[in-house]
């Protein structure tokens, strides 16, 4: 086999080369050659074509992720911002914490299984090369139709893979979200989110410093899996008959992460590490190049010195393997021992495979013989940029004016009615309980979870002597953002902002995943647009700054592209854990009181969609001013310790929060619809910026005049009952009446029942 | 009665974490020289009557979609007594 | 004097620093052990952590049978030593053959993770002196691989024995055979369990406090068998 | 170098839950019959040099108390190519 060397390159420049096949385009191909003044070396070639990917290189999203940093919010909890591995915020005490979310969409649909399970790999990574230590992961999953009959397929292999996963590296999962909808068919969502905690002298960052420090290659052996995978597989669409070619898929060994995160904390605990980065997307081509191009600018490596599980790869393929559990870190050469030496006591491979120098160059050399000379910055970092074009599509006015009304969509009108709606919505696969998902995950691994699934958000306790301690949720209805994506982005911004401050914490800082269709689709572009706007001008407005993301784009399926689904996470934090706000009531004869308005808002909501399979309308409103002061009630009622219990009001409305407070409880209540309203709007619209609340008679006046003082409207709507039954008076001048155990029963038996 | 067996194996290319972990321990029981060990799966039917061709097709393709994906495991299909 | 309890880490261990959390609130010192090691530094008691030890690949516990601090373990259980393994820590101890039977794939085929409720079935073991026969107790339950299977003769033999220490009440989580969660050998010292009581030791964090019973309860039988003075 | 092929399967009288699941699913995919479906394990060893019989009696001990647990399974062990 012949290696095509730099010496070769230059003196055989019309060498033809399958740019094309490894998804370069014309233009990108001839500004590789005017970079290099040559033509690249087909090892170059592969470094360029991964890095310069839409995954690895965001060209399509750039543009507009810009309006993430120039409108941050100036917030001093902020310690390291958008670009690094993950964001890291300031939680005090001497803490920080640094969470991020990832999508792995294409290649859990091909195998949902190991699709899935290197997904939480592959995030658990980032969180360890900022130098935390992993503390806790959620999984955001969106599916196709429930009974479509590939759907049993994927949530099985999805649940068990991020389960199979993420139990065995020991990390307690903490939330997530399961929604099923047939835009999701052939382009499942998957997205994983890690949380990790430090203190600030921890901190560490991916660069190569310091001439003569050496670069290790750490982990798993390097292998012939997942060539090109997530890069290839991200940038394709699917075609209709499923997916076209099948590419590889990578395998993960959760054990060997397990065995990776300790050693890598140790490692960087004993002061032995200048910079660190992990290998995801595009391996050692990502992770050299980036690492050289944050430091002095300078690296070289001996490629033939990577440890192989496959002693045939050539070496463009050693350079794009996407090998799972590795890791690359730059250490002084008088500490290269101990490093090793800690690497051993975990069984941990290590090689030394380059060298930090001032060239300004990343050479590599294939025995002897160099492969690869370029400027570290011109793989890293300038990639294209496209500014693609967008345009609002055709079909929005129609989907828009399409409104759920009263006089078009039946709606129940009487007790009766209501009843069977109540069961109805309860057993819609949206809204019944995802137990059968989440009992596949361990939420008890760490001893510092304070809450889980299926409270509003998930809790961890950081310092276990003052309390200190983080709650996350993520949120999105995509179809609010396919009626409206810049207002559908706010809406998953604040309600996953609503569901930290219900359990008692300060919201801080946010990360998101932005899943959409093909960027070549000026509609979906225009969506794309769209929802970063809106959220950039929502966390401005609330203070708080996205500290990273990720973008995922071709979801889509021929021609029809998925909802655009801007998942959003909101991290907060609480001085102590032992205040924050369950969800579920204790006590009779506590009140039950509805924070916010009301209003006819039915489009996109769970009930158009379940009982109707209706998406039209303009979604709720949004009044960033009264999310904020509703916060403030939530937060400064658990502080002070009156608020019993507290849960937001999202998909199904009042009636589904009523029905999940009830489940949880185990003890029932009972509820007037507030004289003059209609009980179906009350129970079903998905108003924003509502939330029920429990207070105990000897608490009322004081939440009263916090409400009142903060401008958040209340109405006491009910009270706590000893009975296991939830009771709905003045429902169209009737009672409608449910037992506890039949909503249990309704509930609980659809998922088994579809998946199980 | 037929009985077949299928044996489902990871491609060589892929990862194989547990035959890797079984080769680690085989080290620290003291067989030496294994170069290297792969762990698949082992399924065994009991089939009522004749395997003719057309079962055996069934079986194939059954193999091939649900006993194992093609995009990491290959499979063979072997019928015994 | 102050009881140590070691808490074996195998490459893989996750519940160790839990179990170390535990046994501290119990008001022992607990004492890191690691699987590399040969001695178990005199400890009073030791715990074989939940988990996945090396991956839990081939078997669970499998791999982790052969460590080398696992010598000096078996050596010292079988003169006696307290030993809880909890999960895996049981299902070491049963590939070990410190107990009978083997632990196997859940019947449904799911890890499971729930708060499970437990019928204390033995108040005589090292780890279970501080239970009531007949109590009922909530802990959290975790495995992919927790039915307890044995041939009949030796599930007879564990009933008429009074050696099997707690039944899962309700739902059976996992087609463990006569609903066993926990068994004891035959001298009461080594004890295997499959749900997590060092979960259940804080309000904040688990569903109940009732596992905590279980590490005071190797302290009192301590004391009482003359290991360690007061 | 040679091959060596542990096959561990478990005891006939222990429930084999993904045996039993892979039955209900052949049935749903239309292969009708199958009295029986057990899932087992196939290790396969590469070892450099012969196979002598001192060798083959460390590999078949090995299986005994590694690869497979004489509480629950049975195995063979098989010299290929
Ligand atoms: N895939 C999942 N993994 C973990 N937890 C999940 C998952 N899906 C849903 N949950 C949890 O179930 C609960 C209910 O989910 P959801 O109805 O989306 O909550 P909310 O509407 O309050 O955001 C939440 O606690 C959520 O974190
Ligand atoms: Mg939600």
């Amino acid at each position: 086999m012949s290696i095509d060397t730099v010496s070769h390159a230059e003196t055989s420049p019309t060498t033809e080369q399958p740019f094309a096949a490894l998804g370069l385009k014309p233009d990108e191909y001839q500004r590789i050659k005017d970079i290099l003044n040559r033509r690249p070396t087909s090892s170059e070639l592969a470094m360029y074509s991964v890095m310069w990917s839409e995954h690895c290189s965001y060209k399509s999203s750039k543009v507009h992720l810009r309006q993430f940093g120039v409108k941050a919010p100036k917030n001093d909890a902020m310690l390291v911002g958008i670009g690094e591995n993950a964001g890291v915020v300031d939680i005090g005490d001497g803490w920080a914490v640094t969470f991020k979310v990832e999508s792995h969409n294409h290649p859990s649909y091909v195998e949902p299984y190991q699709g899935a399970a290197t997904g939480v790999g592959g995030i658990v990574r980032d969180i360890i090369s900022m130098g935390a230590r992993p503390v806790a992961v959620m999984d955001p999953l969106r599916f196709g139709d429930p009974s479509h009959p590939d759907t049993r397929r994927v949530v099985n292999g999805v649940v068990a893979g991020i389960g199979g996963y993420g139990n065995c590296l020991g990390l307690p999962n903490i939330g997530g979200e399961v929604v099923f909808d047939p835009s999701y068919q052939g382009n499942p969502l998957v997205n994983a989110l890690c949380v990790g905690t430090m203190k600030h002298e921890d901190i560490h960052l991916a660069k190569a410093t310091g001439i003569g420090n050496a670069v290790i290659l750490y982990g798993a052996r390097t292998g012939g899996d997942g060539i090109g995978g997530v890069s290839v597989l991200a940038s394709e669409t699917f075609d209709a008959d499923g997916p076209a070619k099948r590419p590889s898929v990578q395998v993960g060994d959760p054990f060997m992460e397990k065995l990776l995160i300790e050693c890598t904390l140790e490692v960087l605990h004993a002061g032995l590490v200048e910079g660190i980065q992990d290998l995801g997307g595009a391996g050692i081509s990502c992770a050299t190049s980036e690492l050289a191009s944050n430091g002095e600018g300078g690296m070289h490596v001996w490629l033939d010195r990577v440890l192989l599980r496959d002693s045939s790869l050539s070496p463009e393929e050693i350079l794009m393997s996407e090998s799972q559990e590795r890791m690359c870190a730059v250490v002084t050469p008088d500490k290269v021992d101990a490093f090793m030496d800690v690497c051993t006591k975990w069984d941990v491979e290590a090689v030394v495979i380059g060298e930090v120098n001032a060239s300004g160059r990343l050479t590599v050399d294939w025995h002897g013989e160099r492969i690869v000379d370029v400027p570290p910055r011109s793989v890293a970092h300038d990639g294209p940029v496209y500014e693609r074009p967008f345009a609002r599509p055709a079909w929005l006015d129609a989907r828009q004016a399409d409104a759920p009304t009263a006089d078009r969509l039946a709606r129940p009108g009487s007790a009766d009615e209501v009843r069977t709606t109540l069961l109805r919505m309860t057993a819609a696969p949206n809204l019944a309980s995802k137990t059968w998902v989440t009992s596949q995950y361990d939420r008890y691994v760490m001893g510092n979870t304070v809450l889980a699934q299926p409270e509003d958000s998930g809790m961890i306790r950081v310092d276990e002597k003052t309390g200190r301690g983080v709650a996350v949720s993520t949120d999105c209805n995509a179809r609010f953002a396919a009626l409206d994506p810049y207002l559908g982005a706010q809406l998953a911004f604040a309600e996953s902002y609503r569901n930290v401050a219900t359990t008692g914490a300060t919201p801080l800082a946010v990360t998101n995943c932005l899943n959409f269709g093909s960027p070549e689709d000026p509609g979906v572009m225009w969506q794309f647009e769209r929802a970063v706007t809106g959220l950039a001008d929502a966390c401005l407005d609330m203070n708080t700054p996205v500290t990273g993301g990720n973008v995922s784009f071709y979801n889509q399926t021929g021609d029809i592209a998925i909802h655009p689904t801007p998942v959003v996470g909101v991290l907060g934090v609480i001085d102590n854990v032992a205040h924050r706000t369950p969800m579920a009531w204790t006590t009779p004869g506590d009140a039950i009181v509805l924070l916010g308005v009301t209003h006819d808002e039915l489009a996109g909501s769970e009930w158009a969609h379940e009982i109707h399979s209706h998406l039209g309308g303009l979604p709720p409103v949004l009044d960033l001013n009264a999310e904020r002061a509703l916060a403030q009630v939530l937060i400064e009622g658990s502080q002070r310790r009156i608020i019993a219990a507290a849960h937001d009001i999202a998909d199904g409305g009042l009636a589904q929060a009523l029905v999940e407070m009830s489940l949880r409880a185990r003890i029932g209540a009972h509820i007037a619809i507030p004289a003059g309203k209609d009980a179906f709007v009350q129970l079903w619209s998905e108003s924003a910026t509502r939330a029920v609340v429990v207070i105990a008679p000897a608490s009322m006046s004081d939440f009263a005049e916090l409400c009142a003082r903060n401008n958040v409207p209340m109405t006491v709507i009910g009270s706590v009952v000893a009975e296991p039954t939830l009771t709905l008076s003045d429902v169209y001048s009737q009672e409608v009446s449910v037992s506890i155990s039949e909503l249990f029963e309704v509930s609980e038996s659809v998922l088994p029942a579809l998946f199980g | 009665m037929a009985r077949v067996i299928v044996n489902v194996a990871l491609k060589p290319e892929i990862l194989d974490p547990e035959g890797r972990a079984v080769q680690g321990a085989l080290g620290r029981l003291g067989l030496t020289g294994v170069s290297d060990v792969r762990q698949g799966k082992q399924f065994v039917l009991d089939v009522d009557g004749e395997i003719d061709a057309a079962k055996l097709e069934q079986i194939n393709s059954i193999a091939a979609s649900l006993l194992s994906n093609p995009v990491i495991e290959d499979f063979t299909v072997q019928v015994a007594q | 004097m102050t009881a140590r309890v070691g808490v074996i880490t195998f490459p893989g261990s996750l519940d160790d620093k839990d179990a170390m959390r535990a046994v501290t609130i119990a008001g022992a010192q607990a004492v890191p052990l690691w699987h590399a090691d040969k001695t178990l530094n005199n400890v009073d008691a030791v715990v074989l952590p939940g988990g996945f030890s090396y991956g839990d690949y081939l078997r669970c516990g499998a791999i982790a049978r052969f460590a080398p601090v696992m010598e000096k373990l078996v050596d010292a259980a079988l003169g006696g030593l307290p030993v809880l393994g909890i999960c895996n820590g049981f299902q070491v101890l049963c590939e070990s053959h410190l107990l009978p039977g083997a632990l196997t794939r859940n019947d449904h085929l799911h890890f499971i993770c729930r708060d499970q409720t437990l019928r204390m079935e033995n108040n005589t073991s090292a780890w279970t002196t501080n239970f009531a026969i007949g109590q009922e107790i909530v802990i959290p339950l975790k495995n992919g691989e927790g039915g307890f299977v044995a041939d009949e003769r030796t599930l007879d033999e564990l009933e008429s024995e009074g050696r099997v220490i707690a039944r899962y009440v309700g739902l059976n989580p996992n087609g463990s055979r006569r609903d066993i969660a926990g068994i004891t050998n035959a001298a009461g010292n080594i004890v295997g369990l499959m749900p997590h009581p060092e979960h259940a030791v804080e309000e904040l964090t688990g569903p109940t406090t009732d596992g905590l019973a279980f590490f005071t309860s190797v302290l009192s039988s301590l004391v009482t068998n003359g290991r360690i003075a007061v």
